[in-house]
């Protein structure tokens, strides 16, 4: 057992590395294949797979090929491999979820040698190092031809990163064998088990019977309980992942905003900066971190954190004022408050039900009167679609360093350039909208980072959404276990280790 | 019989599209599971791709005939999750969620049955009140609740029994089953009970029922007279009797088990259907709801046909008027 | 000769019958168990009727909660200045006054469902076994539709399409649930509509309703009562299921299930109050619920009686 | 007695048996169908019954006559045949409009206790069908039903009690009241006196008697009880496995009974004279109705049977006044 | 002497009060003779028969008497030797042969169950001593028909498998509770001439329940006659059916039909049964009786009026007394 490591995992596998881009499904093929880069522990990229790479000009990128990779069969990583694999992402049947959108901007990629890979962009594209962490390269020899499908009936194929397969079953188990000719650094387990348990409390109860030695994914609730139990460690770390909320600028009557009798109001108060100000001053971030998150999280001052691309820290949040939120509420017009609701999820992030029901709390006592609504995230789209909504919560990650609230909520909505994704609430500010334009082609980190500064602060002056908090990577295991998180919420079992005595 | 079943498929197969074609619409106006597996920084020519991938651009009328032309070649359908035959996901994971079942429902007749008996027989005993007390418990709290408990009882404090997955499996009859190893047994005990209590409960009641009805019949007085012992009258005579109703509601009620194995599956963290289906409804991955929906259906359908054989089995007069 | 039946003797009718409700009551209250359920009942009744007196804390007005009093201990003072004696959620809920407004959800919704979901059952059960044919197979194929069409599923259909709210809850559940008092309702059925006395009532030429809701309902009663008051129980358990799937009534108005489910979560944690209460209170609401419909069920039924 | 008949049957078959579904069609076509079993309950009878006569209808048990009984009472309609009533030609569904607006036709019933509901009191039981009708305003029905109570024989005070509550004979008399109360003009009686004792019988056959008298009801009586057939009616049919095989006024069956099925009848019946005598025997078991006998039904019992009785329907031909008979024996002196 | 019953009652205890089904009833049956037992719905006949069986069931019990089978007291000894005499030295024959065999279990079944809950024997003896048994009540082909069930067989043949049973052991008391009520009269010839065989072949006592005085009159060595609850008249057939004591017995034998004129009302008894619980004092039959006087007020005991026949009333016909 020294040399096995059950994990109880949240996410239930897909062994096709190209099929469906979530978080979890990454940190499953990181197991059994790799990418060109990856980032450390603190989340800086650098080479994996690729040796090194380099900017050759503003569209093209290079990346040398390490020489020592060896598949199974005994054949080495080449070139071949690598463009066969970016096309397999592009062209995999039937995916809801491709990992395209980690290919963005890019037009050409090819072989200029066996083991050097040329990559062009249409734009200058500062992320694609960054990018190319989050995609799999696969044996060309050993997959070409195979579907997802097979990839789960011949329980992994061509694997040969740190772990092969060495059984699945969906929903219940992936078992893995470590790898002895892998070419990096050998991990510490012999055997990983990944029990799927998809269910929070199933997770911790499993952890404290004992029945697995690391869960990922500890809801924040427990995190005390755990804390105390003598046998058990709980190891968090940042996130970049934040949890905002987005606001409704659309034109006219909104369903969702209402007065005091319930009837939409005729002007859309949220249009007011006054009106997004009050809210923000009600909304007491401190108190949701320390009493739903039980401290599992970190107060969001703006849409970047420490360590992301425009950061700014000058850029405070003030403290809750409820008293204040209503003298701008009355001078915007709305002493009496009006109806507002607050549209959530509630099977999506840790406690996103109980963070808007304390939202919720927080704007009622400024003197609005809020409506909380709660629904499983496949309902919840549809309402965020159509508009019905007045503050809508929605999670947003980094890609890499760079803050994505930005990209997909605050950038109006442009679909064929993959802004707006999430851009629900129709906030148009066509000055913000060419200052993110701008910093994403910007090779220059520094000169990027002063861009993505203006635009963090903008978006912070105009309260374009309201950022509430990072959320926190929470990981339990055994006592006698070491963990390093990683802010992208990746599981991976070579970070876990023995503790030494 | 040949008749009988001959005159239930037709039934049965109108109802199975009616369900297909109420679950198309039904998923149809929750939403586009697109929106909801896509990345936010997908283009729209991604969104576009993906959507027209899973033949979603089409009106909904259109993919439903596809889905019907599919159907005729024995074809359900791909899950836009897992991108492999729905069917084939659904029939992987249905040993698990059967075996659950199944043994549920076994326990629920083999507990309940006596307590039944003997509330019945004694109606006014203390004992019997305590039973039929007892008896609500089994479905008056939620089965989420009562599995945590069980959890926190069996697994965290006692540490008698593993907390959730499935265990050992062994191979048998091309699936894999929890049953047949020690481990796996172990691994089965709480979620089964979990999902029993209801049939518990249930059994008793209906058991009881059967008793006191049973016991004043005049065959049972005959029985009497003909100097049977009291065991045998309860044993044969009254049992044989209320087996009937037991198995028709027992029977018809499996289905129903599995259906709603869901919450049990979850706390259990036991890879069965019932799993799967949440999993899906909650992405709408409408292949896997259409194809489970529709075996469900055809679940009822055999699961009626068999109550109705067991009916005949046990109660002779069916049989005569059947054939 | 005329036949000479004697008009009947003063002294038979002087003994003084008992009336109907009199008697009702008496073979009702044979059963101490039931009464003690029926008290219970009248009292839990009465609690969600005036809980808006009772509760210290209205727990469905947002601008009353204080996150800052949350997951207090049962007895603690929080800032209104009145203990909590259940202690509070980690939204600083009053447990006490949750559990006083839960019951009036979890009530109306279980007893509104059952009652809805029996009415419409029953009616098409019984229409079933009395036309028989195709009506029967019809009503039968969309009953094993129903049976089979998970609850979840249409909680979410509803959800999506009507929105959230205690009725929308209410209106899946009797979606769910009917079709159990229809294959009931039937089975029950077939057996007693082939008896003299349905035939006896076409002969007397009574209406086809009243002959079906008259005669034979009442007859098919019993099981339908047994299957009710469990079907109360297993509405208010579903409900308490689907707001654990996140699918039930409105966080902000919580259920007794929504507040079980709620506090589940925090099972582990050992902040048992946010789950246990509110589970003692659905569980003996169920229980005493159960403990007056199985003693209804014998008094109801003549041919048990004694 | 020459009125014009007040119903009158014709031709009437009954055949039970569930019509071929769609399954069972389609089963025929591959091979795979067992014939449906049908019974002829009833098979080719003619009836009439003229105002205020009583036709004493016999047989054994599962013979039809309940089920006669229950066509003419209009609750099940004819497989073929007709029930004339009044002398209309209306047939069963006009029928029904009739009895709408007063069920004239009342059928008492064989089993008393499967006849009543159990979840109804004497009082609701008699009383609910004249409050539906009109027959008799709110105010007034206890007393009515107290009056149809007594006139049954009944005690109202026993009103408020459940069927249950009975014995036997008493819930015979609870669905006598019932049929009474709404002022039938017809009545059919399905062995209405068989589960009756002897002093109680007297009461409920003068009771009929008395009734026929006073309202001039008219009666199909159901019976094996040739006793109580012979004193009340004026008519009486035999009846055996769905058909009539004979028919004559009371005295000429009971005198010359012609078919021998009747005279084997007539010497089974105990009679209160005669003490501790030996029984005569008629052989053989009431033959299954799923599988009559070919022929005449009753060859396999018939001391008399002949070659033609296996293979032939005896035609129901006239061999006196009135006196109607379906034996191939009379053809040789016809 | 077989059975001999000493003032047996057998009272339900129910919440609107005591209802005494069998008050003060003494009967007896010798060897080989029929009792037959006549009296109106509700008179206690059946509970009578019950009682003997000791199958009264709650809310009835016993309440006093004596029942001494061959010289036991039936009504004091353990439920177990009650269990070891019931269908093996006394048999009952129920009313309704439709209700009495259990449905779901085969002729063979509930045959054989009934020789090996008496007797250690083999399954096959059993078997063979179930199909002879069959044969003897003229049930053609026992062989194939002990493999069928209950619903397969036909009223009659179903009675007559109740009495194979009652006759499986050769009781030395059998009760038959009504068991032609529910046949034809055919059919009631057959089984009435089977039961007359059986009992003379094997010396079985009878008490034959029934409200037909027909039948009882060509079956019966002795008559005894309820009315509400008690025993009014006992004697022996011809003895009562033509000289009736008893005003109710001797209503009871005018009223039978075939002794009146055809179309003419029939003679009655006035009144009707009253409920057990509301009996009027002294003779139960008073208020009905013809013959009432003053000293009916008073309850009549049972006095033998003639040689070896009783009835208990004041005022009986007596037997000079010409009466048509
Ligand atoms: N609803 C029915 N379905 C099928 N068969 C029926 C039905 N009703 C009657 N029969 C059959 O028709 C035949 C005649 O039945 P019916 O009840 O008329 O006989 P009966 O003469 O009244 O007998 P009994 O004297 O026992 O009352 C029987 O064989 C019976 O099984
Ligand atoms: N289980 C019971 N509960 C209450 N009273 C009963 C019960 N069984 C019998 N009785 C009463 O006992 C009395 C005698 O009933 P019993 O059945 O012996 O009459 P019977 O002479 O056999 O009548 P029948 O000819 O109708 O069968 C009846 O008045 C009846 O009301
Ligand atoms: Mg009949
Ligand atoms: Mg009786």
């Amino acid at each position: 057992r020294t040399q096995e490591l059950v994990v109880g995992s949240q996410g239930d596998p897909s062994l096709d590395p190209h099929y469906m881009y979530i978080g979890t499904n990454v940190a499953f093929w990181r197991h059994i294949y790799g990418s060109l880069t990856m980032h450390d522990e603190e989340g800086r990229i650098g080479p994996s797979l690729a040796e090194s790479y380099k900017l050759v000009d503003d569209h093209t990128w290079e990346f040398r090929l390490r020489d020592d990779v060896k598949f199974e069969d005994g054949s080495t990583l080449s070139a071949e491999d690598v463009v066969y694999s970016l096309n397999r992402v592009k062209s995999l049947p039937g995916n809801p979820s491709p990992y395209t959108v980690r290919l963005e901007s890019i037009t050409k990629f090819e072989a200029v040698g066996p083991s050097t890979v040329r990559i062009t962009t249409d734009a200058p594209n500062p992320y694609v190092p960054d990018n190319l962490s989050q995609v799999a390269i696969v044996p060309q020899k050993a997959t070409d031809g195979k579907s997802t499908g097979d990839f789960t009936s011949e329980a992994g194929i061509g694997e040969y990163g740190p772990y092969r397969v060495s059984s699945f079953s969906p929903g219940d188990r992936l078992v893995l064998e470590r790898n002895e000719d892998y070419w990096g650094e050998k991990p510490h387990w012999k055997r990983v088990t990944f029990r799927i348990m998809p269910n929070d409390a199933s997770r911790v109860a499993a952890l404290l019977a004992k029945d697995v030695d690391l869960i990922d994914f500890v809801p924040p609730s427990d995190v005390k309980r755990l804390l105390e139990t003598p046998d058990v460690a709980v190891h968090d770390g940042p996130s970049t992942r934040m949890i905002v909320l987005q606001l409704n600028f659309r034109d006219g009557k909104v369903g969702a905003l209402t007065d005091a009798s319930g009837r939409p109001l005729e002007q859309n108060p949220l249009k007011d900066l006054r009106v997004r100000q009050a809210i923000s001053k009600a909304v007491d971030r401190k108190a949701i971190v320390e009493r739903i998150m039980n401290g599992a999280a970190d107060v969001a001052t703006q849409v970047a954190m420490p360590g992301m691309e425009g950061y700014d820290s000058d850029l405070t949040m003030e403290a809750a004022d409820p008293n204040g939120a209503r003298v701008l509420l009355a001078e915007a017009g709305y002493p009496e408050g009006f109806g507002i609701s607050i549209a959530c999820s509630n099977n999506r992030y840790p406690n996103d039900a109980r963070v808007c029901q304390a939202v919720g709390q927080m704007l009622a006592r400024a003197g609005l009167q809020p409506k909380v609504e709660t629904q499983p995230m496949s309902v919840l789209l549809k309402a965020m679609q159509g508009g019905d909504f007045g503050l809508a919560m929605l999670g947003m990650g980094a890609q890499g360093t760079r803050p994505q609230t930005l990209g997909h909520i605050v950038h109006s909505v442009d679909r064929d350039a993959g802004y707006g994704g999430y851009n629900f609430g129709g906030y148009v500010n066509p000055a913000l909208d060419k200052n993110i334009a701008d910093a994403v082609v910007t090779l220059d980190g520094d000169q990027r980072d002063q861009l993505m500064r203006e635009a963090v602060k903008r978006t912070a002056e105009e309260v374009v959404v309201l950022p509430l908090y990072f959320q926190r990577v929470l990981t339990a295991s055994r006592a006698d276990l070491t963990y390093t998180t990683d802010p992208t919420e990746e599981t991976l079992t070579w970070r876990a280790k023995p503790a030494s005595k | 019989m040949v008749s009988y079943l001959l005159r239930r498929l037709p039934q049965a197969a109108l109802t199975m599209l009616v369900m297909s074609v109420v679950v198309f619409v039904g998923v149809f106006a929750i939403g586009n599971p697109v929106d909801i597996l896509i990345s936010p920084q997908a283009t729209a020519t991604e969104r576009d791709n993906a959507i027209r991938a899973l033949g979603l651009d089409l009106p909904i009328w259109q993919q439903y005939w596809s889905f019907l032309v599919n159907l005729f070649q024995g074809d359900v359908g791909r899950s836009f999750v897992f991108n492999v035959s729905a069917l084939h996901l659904i029939m992987e994971r249905l040993p698990a969620t059967l075996e659950l079942a199944l043994a549920s429902t076994l326990l629920g007749l083999v507990i309940g049955m006596p307590f039944g008996l003997y509330a019945g027989l004694a109606p006014n005993s203390r004992v019997s009140t305590s039973i039929m007390a007892g008896s609500i418990l089994g479905f008056s709290l939620p089965s989420f609740w009562v599995g945590i408990v069980m959890i926190m009882l069996f697994s965290v404090h006692l540490g008698w029994l593993p907390s959730g997955g499935r265990g050992d499996t062994v191979y048998w009859l091309g699936a894999r089953w929890s049953f047949l190893t020690t481990d796996g047994l172990a691994h089965m005990a709480m979620p089964v009970l979990n999902l029993a209590l209801f049939q518990i409960s249930m059994v008793i009641r209906l058991t009881r029922a059967g008793v006191r009805e049973v016991i004043l019949s005049d065959y049972v007085k005959f029985a009497r007279a003909k100097g049977l012992t009291e065991t045998r009258i309860i044993l044969v005579h009254v049992l044989k009797n209320i087996l009937i109703p037991v198995i028709t509601v027992v029977g018809l009620n499996l289905g129903t088990v599995i259906a709603f194995a869901v919450v049990t599956e979850t706390i259990f963290s036991w890879p069965g259907m019932g799993k799967l289906i949440i999993d899906s409804i909650n992405v709408l991955d409408r292949p896997v709801i259409v194809a489970y929906l529709m075996l469900m259906v055809l679940m009822f359908v055999v699961i009626n046909l068999l109550v109705d054989l067991a009916y005949m089995v046990l109660d002779p007069r069916v049989r005569l008027e059947s054939r | 000769m005329a036949t000479s039946v004697h008009s009947p003797k003063p002294e038979i009718r002087k003994r003084g019958e008992q009336t109907p409700f009199r008697r009702f009551v008496s073979d009702f209250i044979v059963s101490r168990l039931a009464v003690l359920g029926l008290f219970v009942l009248g009292l839990v009744v009465l609690i969600a009727i005036f809980a808006p007196l009772l509760a210290p804390q209205n727990p469905y007005d947002l601008a009353q909660l204080d996150i800052l009093d949350g997951m207090l201990q049962p007895g603690t003072v929080g800032g209104g200045g009145y203990p909590y004696w259940l202690g509070t959620d980690e939204q600083g809920r009053d447990m006490l006054s949750a559990i006083f407004f839960g019951l009036r959800i979890s009530l109306f919704v279980g007893l509104g469902s059952a009652i809805l979901a029996f009415v419409i059952g029953a009616t098409l059960g019984l229409t079933a076994a009395y036309f028989g044919g195709k009506v029967d197979a019809a009503i039968m194929r969309w009953v094993d539709l129903q049976l089979s069409f998970p609850a979840i599923l249409v909680a979410l259909l509803i959800l999506s399409l009507l929105g959230r709210g205690v009725l929308n809850v209410m209106l899946a559940l009797v979606i769910v649930e009917w079709a159990y008092y229809a294959r009931t309702a039937r089975a029950a059925a077939l057996v007693e509509r082939g008896r003299e006395y349905i035939e006896a009532a076409q002969c007397l030429a009574l209406p086809t309703s009243r002959i079906v809701y008259r005669h034979l309902l009442p007859n098919c009663l019993p099981p339908l009562i047994v299957i009710g008051t469990m079907q109360v129980a297993s509405a208010i358990a579903l409900e308490a299921t689907l707001s654990f799937l996140g699918l039930g009534v409105p966080v902000t108005e919580p259920s007794l299930g929504l507040l079980i489910s709620n506090g589940y979560q925090f099972m582990l944690s050992g902040n048992y109050w946010v789950s246990f209460y509110p589970g003692v209170a659905l569980l003996v609401t169920i229980v005493a619920i159960n403990l007056v419909g199985d003693q209804l069920r014998d008094v109801l039924n003549p041919r048990l009686k004694t | 007695m020459s009125h014009v008949p007040m119903v009158e049957i014709l031709n009437v078959s009954k055949r039970f048996g569930k019509a071929p579904t769609f399954g069972d069609r389609l089963a025929r076509r591959f091979g795979g169908y067992r014939p449906q079993k049908t019974v002829h309950a009833i098979d080719g009878v003619d009836l009439g019954i003229a105002k205020g006569q009583i036709l004493g209808l016999v047989g054994e048990s599962g013979c039809g006559k309940s089920t006669l009984g229950r066509i003419v009472a209009g609750i099940i309609p004819p497989t073929e045949g007709v029930v004339r009533w009044h002398g209309d030609n209306a047939n069963r569904p006009s029928q029904v409009e009739v009895r709408r607006a007063k069920p004239g036709i009342q059928m008492i019933f064989q089993d008393p206790m499967s006849s009543l509901n159990p979840r109804m009191r004497v009082a609701e039981i008699v009383g609910e069908a004249p409050l539906v009708h009109g027959l008799v305003p709110r105010r007034d029905i206890n007393a009515y039903v107290d009056e149809q109570l007594v006139r049954a024989g009944l005690d109202p005070a026993y009103k408020k009690r459940y069927p249950h509550q009975f014995s036997g004979g008493q819930r015979q008399r609870i669905s006598i009241a019932r049929a009474l109360a709404v002022q039938p003009e017809f009545l059919v009686c399905d062995e209405s006196v068989a589960a009756l004792d002897v002093s109680i019988q007297a009461q409920v056959i003068n009771l009929f008697m008395k009734l026929r008298d006073e309202l001039n009801l008219t009666y199909l009586f159901i019976s094996h009880d040739l006793g109580v057939v012979e004193h009340l009616s004026d008519r009486v049919a035999i009846m055996y496995l769905g058909r009539i095989v004979e028919e004559a006024p009371t005295e000429e069956i009971f005198a010359m009974a012609n078919h021998p099925y009747t005279q084997s009848l007539l010497a089974a019946v105990p009679r209160i004279e005669n003490r501790k005598s030996s029984f005569a025997v008629v052989k053989g078991e009431i033959p299954s109705p799923f599988s009559p006998p070919t022929g005449c039904h009753f060859h396999p019992r018939c001391p008399h049977a002949f070659a033609r009785c296996r293979s032939e329907r005896p035609a129901i031909r006239q061999i006196a006044a009135s006196h109607f008979s379906a034996c191939h024996l009379n053809d040789g002196s016809a | 002497m077989t059975i001999e019953v000493r003032d047996l009652s057998t009272h339900f205890r129910l919440s609107a009060g005591t209802i005494k089904a069998v008050d003060g009833v003494s009967l007896s049956v010798r060897r080989g003779q029929i009792l037959g037992l006549v009296g109106e719905s509700g008179s206690g006949k059946t509970v009578t028969g019950f009682s003997i069986m000791r199958l009264v069931e709650s809310p009835g019990f016993i309440a006093g008497g004596n029942i001494l089978f061959q010289g036991t007291d039936l009504a004091r000894i353990s439920e177990e030797e009650m269990r070891r005499l019931r269908g093996n030295r006394i048999a009952m024959i129920f009313q309704d042969p439709m209700m009495t065999l259990n449905p779901v279990l085969r002729i063979d079944t509930q045959m054989v169950e009934t020789i090996r809950a008496h007797e250690k024997t083999s399954r096959e003896e059993a078997l063979r001593r179930a199909r002879d048994a069959l044969g003897m009540v003229g049930i053609p082909s026992p062989e194939e028909r002990l493999k069928a069930y209950p619903h397969q067989f036909s009223g009659g043949m179903r009675q007559r498998v109740a009495i194979a049973i009652a006759f499986l052991h050769k009781p030395d008391l059998i009760i038959a509770d009504e068991p032609t009520t529910a046949l034809d009269v055919t059919i009631q010839g057959q089984i009435l001439a089977e039961v007359q065989k059986l009992t003379s072949k094997f010396g079985t006592s009878l008490i034959w329940i029934s409200h037909d005085l027909s039948v009882v009159a060509a079956l019966a060595d002795e008559i005894a006659v309820m009315y509400a609850g008690r025993l009014v008249e006992q004697g022996k057939v011809g003895e009562v059916l033509d000289h009736p004591l008893h005003p109710y017995t001797k209503g009871l034998i005018d009223s039978v039909p075939n002794r009146n004129r055809r179309g003419a009302a029939l003679n009655q008894i006035k009144g009707m049964t009253p409920s057990l619980a509301d009996l009027p004092e002294g003779c139960s039959f008073r208020t009905r009786c013809p013959r009432e006087a003053e000293i009916c007020k008073q309850v009549p005991l049972t006095r033998e009026w003639l040689h070896d026949h009783t009835a208990r009333c004041h005022r009986p016909y007596h037997p000079t007394e010409d009466f048509t």
